[in-house]
């Protein structure tokens, strides 16, 4: 069996291009795959469009805009309600330095699924007649207006599970799936930090959440009891 | 004209709390709605959702040994009821869009007479942020909005018509106030319960759309 | 809490009407809701539209057919690839007697998760120029020929469950899940046969697949050793 | 003519089993692709997805307790192997149309040298029944279409045009049959192995459309 585990963050996004479409997990504090966002923010790689739910709340993905990393986010958050805590996105959006795609949560979400699912394009009654909607075709079905759109697919997708199994297979905890669990299968290489690696077989085939032929890469990431992001910022 | 003076953010969570029944699945947006988790009766099993992934969480967890895996969607630490379930964003937003809430509780900037929602975009502050509320405003069978009667500044927030950008359009059902409870009727707001010691008239005096009284304009009970 | 037991599949069905449309969980012998379906022979209910993977390999579901309740099948299977072995339908629909609106398998799982999770259409490039896209709508989307779908919903589904805590969440066994999971998202009555009902709590959050606000009602029947369709076939 | 005669149909398995690779996702078609899975080399781990909602099943199982909940997708008990994870329909399917499976291997009636394939609905015998075909032939990174190289009567299933309703359009990339191997190429089909004992003009007696020979027209191995 081919052997999805690498050793380091760092090489497990070793030939990620400038450019690159990457989609990161996570919501708040929960599924965050911080160790991978660092290494990329080490990496310094420009260019990128970040899909993440909210780049506003998630300091470890707003960090790739220190050094300009960021040239696009596809978010559902990309300003915090309090003036006072502004992110750097949200700085060089202001300033015109990034493009912001703002999505509904839920079309975000559904996005991805559709671009991991083969879905060519799909209407939602949600945001007809709102900014998230301009641009975007209508249509009236069974007596509502919806909105058509279009899937999301990335050329990485950064992942944060709870286990995985050699052969990919994953589990999460609480929370923890979020965009995670849609996202592991809509990129073409799909990078999974978990907190520990266990033999194939370990899982019970009923409780297996993303299925493994979906992940690409394993690397074992064990959280500490402060995200990194916080101390650096 | 001076402001009456309303009830705490924790009372108007509390009457909202009073609109849930037995087996009702309900998410509560970030903010002020996220109290309400806390003031439901222990007889009354309601089913919270947080579109972040959790179905069954319960009050705000105590302070201490943070899980950040176990959090509602405002990013607080929560608690599993017996009977909880884990989903990830694709399965919590399908529940959302497809009806299956039986109310969603929702922080307000602005709600007009037909029941428009602006709850996401303050124009001075600019934008934005959606997160889940256009989701939730659709989706939901019954949408019930929590917030304070006016702005800081006093400014009406129950309008005509919505001059913030919309969450979503003829969305609202009911709405909680620290002055009032007021239901969006087919003839517009009507009013239904005032906060105690405040008078319709006052209500009226902070309130830009018109309020129909209700037969029965009760004190708000808790 | 609201008790969502019921004492036999008579009692959980005694108000589904004529003219119902009816999802029916199940492929071939996994996860197959047979009391209920035999309940519904039973009953007696005339002019359904049946909603099931399999109308053709699934006798239980072909029973229906014995005294005519079926209206119409939207189904992938409708005729058996011998002809030595003709269904009640197949028979039926020969006759020009029922109605057959034949979907590719895929198609219709996800038109039902459409019908639940509140998707208006969508579109997939599944059997354009085939037999099951005439009529349908098409659009070149990303360089490749789509048919425009509908959800499907209906006024009851079928489920057969192997656990159920008494809140409704569902965990299934193997190849259980099948159309079980997707239609019990997808029917205004929600009605799962289970194997075992456990007290609340008894189920871990993170392996129920079938949340309990989607269960109306539940019933527990034991599989006997012999799927009754067969010993009355 | 005499129609040469070819190797079995576990022998057929047995050669499509050598297009599988250690680490693939494949799905293998009801009938003749089914026995398939009973022919992959120890030493190369293939992801066996069951479109009713397995993914990492082994070989057919043994006759004995029958476990109603553990099928392929044609029915046939099956095992489970160390790896394996349940799926309901939606996300089988989201995985088949996704395109996350690197092969498909499906029965044949018929198939066009541009690749068109026919194996839902033999017109004599009327429709229908489609099952996942439909979905695997478009959704699948490479098909493999396995079957016999004619019909009972001797008819051919290689042809210029497919004369029964259609499965999908230019979807195979690979037949196996009982007297060969073709390549559906931008040129047409490609003989690239004969059955032992078979010449290629014998094969093509037998196809309508023409056989391009490869530079290296081998014995099929297995």
């Amino acid at each position: 069996m081919r052997d999805k585990l690498f050793q380091s963050p760092q090489a497990a996004i070793h030939d990620l291009p400038e450019g690159a479409t990457v989609m990161v997990g996570g919501f708040a504090s929960a599924g965050v795959p911080e160790h991978l966002i660092r290494a990329l923010v080490e990496r310094g790689t420009a260019g990128l469009t970040v899909i993440v739910n909210s780049i506003a709340a998630d300091r470890a993905v707003d960090a790739l805009c220190r050094k300009r990393q960021v040239r696009k986010a596809v978010t559902s958050f990309a300003v915090r309600a309090s003036a006072a805590r502004r992110g750097l996105f949200e700085e060089q959006y202001r300033q015109g330095l990034v493009e912001l795609e703002l999505v509904p949560q839920g079309t975000l979400a559904e996005r991805i699924r559709a671009g991991g699912a083969g879905i060519g394009a799909f209407y939602v009654p949600v945001a007809p007649g709102t900014v998230a909607a301009e641009g975007k075709e209508t249509r009236v079905l069974n007596g509502r207006l919806h909105v058509l759109e279009r899937p999301l697919r990335a050329d990485f997708a950064f992942i944060r599970a709870h286990k995985a199994d050699r052969a990919g297979n994953l589990v999460y905890r609480g929370a923890g799936r979020n965009f995670n669990a849609v996202m592991a299968t809509a990129a073409d290489v799909v990078v999974a930090e978990v907190d520990e690696v266990v033999e194939v077989g370990a899982l019970d085939p009923e409780h297996v959440v993303t299925p493994g032929v979906y992940v690409d890469r394993l690397v074992v990431c064990r959280r500490g009891p402060v995200p990194w992001y916080q101390e650096e910022a | 004209m001076v402001r009456p003076r309303g009830v705490s953010r924790e009372l108007i969570a509390v009457r909202v709390a009073r609109e849930l029944r037995d087996g009702m699945a309900v998410n509560l947006g970030i903010g002020l709605p996220t109290l309400v988790a806390n003031y439901v009766p222990a007889d009354v099993a309601v089913w919270f959702q947080a579109e972040n992934g959790l179905l069954g969480y319960g009050g705000v967890a105590e302070a201490g040994a943070f899980d950040p895996d176990l959090i509602n969607a405002s990013g607080q630490p929560v608690t599993l009821r017996p009977g909880a379930c884990c989903l990830d964003s694709a399965q919590a937003f399908a529940m959302i869009r497809g009806g299956h809430l039986d109310v969603a509780v929702l922080g307000g900037l602005q709600v007009s007479e037909r029941g428009d929602l602006a709850n996401w975009l303050v124009p001075e502050r600019g934008g934005g942020s959606i997160g889940g509320a256009m989701d939730l405003a659709l989706g939901a069978r019954r949408v019930i909005v929590a917030m304070e009667h006016t702005t800081k500044g006093g400014a009406p927030r129950l309008l005509r018509r919505c001059t913030y950008p919309l969450t979503a359009a003829r969305c609202v059902d009911l709405v909680v106030t620290d002055l009032a409870v007021v239901a969006v009727t087919p003839r517009g707001f009507e009013l239904r319960e005032v906060a105690p010691g405040v008078t319709p008239e006052e209500v009226q005096a902070v309130t830009e759309a018109r309020l129909h009284p209700a037969p029965d304009v009760r004190e708000m009970e808790f």
